[in-house]
């Protein structure tokens, strides 16, 4: 069986309101020397297949279709074994 | 004229538009299923509020692969008039059929509350019954409203008259501190290039029932329907 | 036996939660000793969750039955008939220990619960409320974090389940530092012909389970929500339970359809102690037996032990009694939705509760016993401090000199500011039917296709029942009940949470039995029986010891006609302002002592329920004539906070003048019993003041609404307050955000 | 400087209903094969330090005080330089 980790975050440039408040979060709590913080998705897939590079293109195409919008997101996976 | 309400799982507020075109404006219409692939004959069909499956992954991201929206995509190509509220303008960005997308509103929280707009442009078939410029009570009721778009699509659908609705104050002021969201240009509801597929997150519907204190919303399904009749006459 | 063996037994049952003289008892029952299945049945069953052993014998006290009782206590919820063949019918729950360790889930997954309750009569639910409690957030954000996350699970189960959250209260004390109190209440409204029981009837008929799947969520959490959050360890809380309002909103629709066919006998929402409580509840009705094979329970995890299929606390999951045949019906209703709906059992006749695995035995014991918990009737002991806080006198404290201060700093105190920060986070419109939203004083609900509506409301007042337990709880009744008739509904019935400490502890069953004695006595007075409610006992922690005796009451009530619709802001200026009800000396509990002067101390004003019962009626009666423009109830901070109220939500200023020997602070800010705040146009004014006076009600006129945006009370001549409205708006309206502040 | 990549899951065996209605979209779209599928959050936190073991640190304590709920959630990160 295949696990693919698939990681969604909005574009550069697409403020996240999101990793800001994280980011004064932190700060308040006392995390002064932080530069950003970014907040995304990070999903886990389990496949039952073996065949890595079929599963790949199958990754692609579930991100493509429904997993990343690519309006506002990008993303970018890996795919390993388990 | 022949209303559709499409159903998708979650779809909270699909009775409330019912309620609306049946009760209120005492129009024929019928409720549509995200699974059917056949939608009969309509002349305008609303993609109601609520959480379509949960708001799982992006509101809209699941709902805007249903069958249904294949016929709704069809129906909108055309002519046929959609309007999406809420999560129906969420699932309509998802689906490519209205630009731009939906982000998480800008202060982090779910928004329920009366909310002034201004009317952007008053000669389309969705707001014909106002006058550009008027300021109009519709209540909002969400967690993803922030609307974004790459500024190069902002300009062009500024150039076009297509931005239909913007956030203000009571007195029709629009800037930062009216904008409950963040949306950019505090862009509260669109149209299509065509002009018969429009988008929007306060809820008209929730202001057509006088009997809740508000009214000024009706005029977006009664814009609709004169609309329709001006078609067929 | 060996001795050996007589040891690991007996760490098994204590283990699970039982006395040794339970132990002993329910192998009375059985007959035998229980194998580790039985004994969880037992251990579940048994607990104070399940079988209330403390709260039951005081149940006795409760007026259930009236004219408009159509179920009381006994169901999954009570039912109240409002005309034309129509019922609503309601409950409140508790999730208090869940969403002291989980905020946001525990939050959740208490409005999924209360809704499932409501869904299982065959109602679809219409209103959602809350009453939280908290302690007040420090310079430290772990108070404001709960706060926060608690308000955010709420919002986000009742948003994406689209049932509108139409009200509730936050209270704050830090009684509740270490325990918040979290109870969710429910409405649900259908035609009188679709009432649903929980009962399991015909021998042969289906037991199915429909909705999410059975993991290990909440694995005793029966039991474990019974003890003190002192000696709880992670091993204790099992598997936070999830909730997942989207599949509550498909459950909602698909039972809905399969109730409105002729297939189910019988429905039971699965709550703590999962498909064990949900089925021996529903076979002790019926007086039947139940077999359940584990096997057949779909499941999320592996290796499930019978016992944890049986107590799991997965959430989103709904028993249907199914007639004999019409299994696949159901299910293909149920599949039209994504669901599935799977027989896991069957009724039987012999009267035992049987669990099968894979079609063997593995546990059998009598129903009725499982119904059948010891009950526990202690000795109660009055609360040592009372010696202390009855002595209080208002002479004890001096009258501050700068009274609009004392006036502003109410307005912005937690428990009486403005709540918009929390309901702008719910959406409190969804289904079009909430005519009155949260900001006044009860929710009111239309009924779609009828001039009628109902009003909801949730209140409580921990440090009025600390300091008073039996008034305290009388007060809290009434002053439901003022909300209701200000808003123009005719009280019906009220639901209760019972949220105390350990009742072991002989000041706290004072507490718990004097406190529902009050509840008792008032209901009585007011003609709302209780029709149903909810336990959580052993609310506290070691760091900051019992919570306040603190009973919330969620009360609905009929308004006859939408024309009657009222509510607190002044709505013109000239209008006349009337108080109705006498105000005396009268500084005990008040919210005033404890903000300003930093004391939680004195009794509770008095509170004739008569005299209540014959004010309430007038108003309601008024109300009705369309003699009323504006009614607020004088509750939490007084005169003075109760005019503001007016005046902030009618963005008008008020002059008005007064002429009495009270203190000051007394007349302003006391907190004297059955009074109300009117406004009535200049035509009605007599005809309001002469019906007050041939009931015998003392109802004056103190003032007039003010287009300038000033707010003064005269006393004697003397100017007691005079501040502006935008001061007291300003209070009023940003104390919340500002002490969610630091919430970024 | 450094950037921090957090991920915050469910703990196993907690219920992940967002993974479910994910796993049931993709299945409806075509992809059957899926064994289970479980949402997170990827946290990016860049960090104005060069000094990796003291970073590593103040993540841990991050995560611990405020990135994740230890009741419901278990986190891991990787810290690199940028
Ligand atoms: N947790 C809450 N959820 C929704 N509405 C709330 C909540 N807390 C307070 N409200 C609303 O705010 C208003 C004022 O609440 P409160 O001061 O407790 O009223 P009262 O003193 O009249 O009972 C009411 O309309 C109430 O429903
Ligand atoms: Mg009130």
């Amino acid at each position: 069986m295949l696990k693919a980790i698939v990681t969604v975050m909005l574009k550069k440039g697409i403020f996240d309101p999101q990793g800001r408040a994280v980011q004064n979060g932190l700060k308040s709590i006392g995390f002064e020397d932080i530069k950003s913080v970014r907040v995304g998705k990070q999903i886990e897939i389990d496949l039952e297949t073996a065949d890595k590079t079929a599963a790949e293109e199958k990754v692609h195409e579930m991100c493509d279709k429904m997993l990343a919008n690519p309006v506002v997101e990008s993303y970018s996976f890996t795919i390993k074994e388990i | 004229m022949n209303w559709g309400v499409l159903l998708f799982p979650g779809s909270n507020c699909a009775e409330d538009c019912f309620h609306v075109i049946d009760s209120v404006l005492g129009e024929p219409v019928r409720y549509l299923w995200h699974k059917d692939t056949d939608l009969g004959q309509l002349d305008a069909i609303i993609l109601p509020g609520g959480f379509s499956y949960g708001d799982h992954l992006r509101p809209g991201a699941i709902a805007h692969l249903s069958p249904a929206m294949t016929a709704v995509k069809a129906f909108a190509e055309k002519g046929g008039l959609v309007i999406g509220i809420c999560n129906g303008f969420q699932i309509l960005t998802e689906a490519r059929m209205l630009p731009g997308s939906l982000l998480q509103n800008k202060g982090l929280k779910f928004l329920c509350q009366d909310q002034t707009l201004k009317v952007e442009n008053a000669s389309t078939a969705f707001t014909s019954e106002y006058e550009t410029g008027d300021v109009i009570i519709c209540p909002i009721a969400h967690n993803e409203g922030n609307y974004y778009a790459k500024s190069e699509t902002i300009a062009e659908m500024e150039r076009n008259g297509q931005v239909l609705f913007r956030y203000c104050d009571p007195q029709g002021l629009v800037n930062d501190s009216t904008n409950p969201n963040g949306s950019i240009n505090s862009i509260a509801g669109i149209i299509n290039r065509q002009g018969n597929v429009v988008g929007m997150m306060p809820h008209p519907e929730r202001s057509s029932d006088s009997v809740l204190g508000l009214s000024a919303g009706k005029g977006v399904f009664v814009s609709m329907i004169k609309h329709i009749q001006t078609l067929n006459s | 036996m060996t001795k050996k063996k007589a040891d690991m037994e007996e760490n098994l049952w204590r283990k699970a939660g039982l006395t040794d003289s339970e132990y002993e008892l329910l192998t009375k029952h059985m007959g035998r000793a229980p194998n580790v299945v039985e004994l969880a049945l037992y251990a579940q069953m048994w607990s104070e969750h399940c079988g209330y052993t403390h709260t039951r014998p005081l149940f006795k006290h409760f007026l259930t039955t009236g004219p408009r009782i159509v179920q009381g206590p006994g169901e999954n919820a009570g039912i109240v008939d409002i005309d034309d063949d129509e019922v609503i019918t309601f409950k409140l729950e508790s999730h208090n220990h869940p969403s002291a360790i989980a905020p946001f889930q525990g939050a959740a997954t208490g409005v999924g619960g209360i809704i499932r309750d409501i869904l299982a009569m065959g109602a679809y639910p219409i209103a959602s409320l809350n009453s939280l409690h908290f302690g007040h957030p420090g310079a430290k954000g772990h108070t404001r974090w709960l706060i926060s996350e608690v308000i955010h699970g709420i919002g986000e189960y009742g948003n994406c389940v689209g049932v509108p959250t139409v009200g509730g209260e936050v209270r704050f004390s830090n009684a509740y530092k270490g325990n918040p109190l979290v109870n969710a209440m429910c409405v649900g409204f259908m035609k009188k012909s679709e009432i649903k029981k929980a009962i399991a009837t015909g021998v042969g008929n289906s037991l199915m389970i429909v909705g999410n799947l059975t993991g290990r969520d909440g694995m005793g959490g029966a039991s474990f929500a019974s003890k003190d959050l002192e000696d709880e360890n992670d091993e204790d809380r099992g598997a936070i339970q999830v909730g997942d309002p989207f599949m509550e909103k498909l459950l909602i629709e698909a039972c809905l359809e399969v109730f409105a066919e002729d297939y189910v006998v019988g429905v039971q929402d699965m709550g703590a102690a999962g498909i064990l409580s949900s089925s021996v509840e529903t076979a002790s009705k019926a007086g039947n037996g139940v077999e359940i094979d584990v096997a057949l329970v779909p499941k999320r995890e592996e290796k499930m032990r019978p016992e944890e299929v049986m107590i799991s606390e997965s959430q989103e999951r709904m028993l249907l009694i199914v007639k004999k045949g019409m299994e696949e019906k159901v299910n293909k209703i149920f599949h039209k939705w994504d669901l599935h709906a799977v027989v896991i059992g069957q009724v039987t006749d012999d009267g035992f509760y049987r669990v099968l695995e894979d079609g063997k035995t593995v546990g059998e014991v009598p129903v009725w016993s499982l119904m059948d918990a010891p009950t526990y009737v202690l000795e109660g002991k009055e609360p040592a401090h009372l010696a202390e806080t009855l002595k209080f006198k208002n002479e004890d404290v001096e009258i501050p000199k700068d009274l609009n201060d004392v006036l502003l700093k109410l307005l912005a105190s937690p428990d009486i500011c403005s709540k918009t920060w929390v309901y702008r986070q719910y959406d409190h419109r969804v289904q079009m039917n909430t005519v009155v939203k949260p900001g006044s004083d009860a929710a009111i609900v239309r009924i779609k296709g009828r001039d009628k509506a109902i009003g909801i409301t949730m209140d409580s007042n921990g440090r009025y029942c600390y300091l008073n337990p039996k008034r305290g709880a009388m007060s809290i009744v009434a002053e439901s009940a003022r909300n209701q008739v200000v808003s123009g509904a005719e009280p019906i019935a009220i639901t209760d949470g019972l949220n105390f400490g350990n009742p072991e502890k002989p000041d706290v069953y004072f507490q718990l039995e004097q406190t529902i004695i009050g509840l008792s006595e008032a209901c009585r007075a007011l003609n709302t029986p209780v029709i149903g409610g909810n336990a959580s006992l052993y609310n506290q922690t070691p760091e900051f010891g019992s919570i306040y005796p603190t009973p919330i009451i969620g009360m609905t009530g009929l308004v006859k006609s939408l024309a009657h619709v009222t509510t607190m802001e002044f709505k013109a200026a000239g209008d006349f302002i009337v108080l109705v009800g006498e105000t005396k000396d009268e500084l005990g509990a008040s919210e005033y002592l404890d903000r300003i002067h930093g004391l939680v101390t004195g009794d509770v004003p008095e509170l004739d329920l008569e005299l209540e019962a014959d004010t309430q009626k007038y108003i309601l009666e008024t109300i009705r004539s369309g003699w009323i423009k504006s009614a607020h109830d004088v509750g939490d901070g007084g005169l003075a906070v109760s005019l503001a109220e007016s005046c902030i939500q009618g963005k008008l200023g008020a002059v008005v003048t007064l002429d009495t020997d009270l203190r000051s602070d007394s007349l302003l800010f006391g907190e004297s019993q059955t009074r109300f705040l009117l406004s009535v146009a200049e035509e009605n004014l007599d005809q309001v003041i002469n019906e007050a006076a041939s009931r015998g009600i003392e109802a004056a006129v103190i003032g007039r609404a003010t287009q300038e945006p000033i707010i003064t009370i005269h006393n004697n001549g003397l100017k007691l307050v005079d501040v502006s409205l935008d001061d007291c708006s300003n209070a009023f309206n940003n104390a919340f955000d500002l002490l969610m502040k630091a919430d970024a």
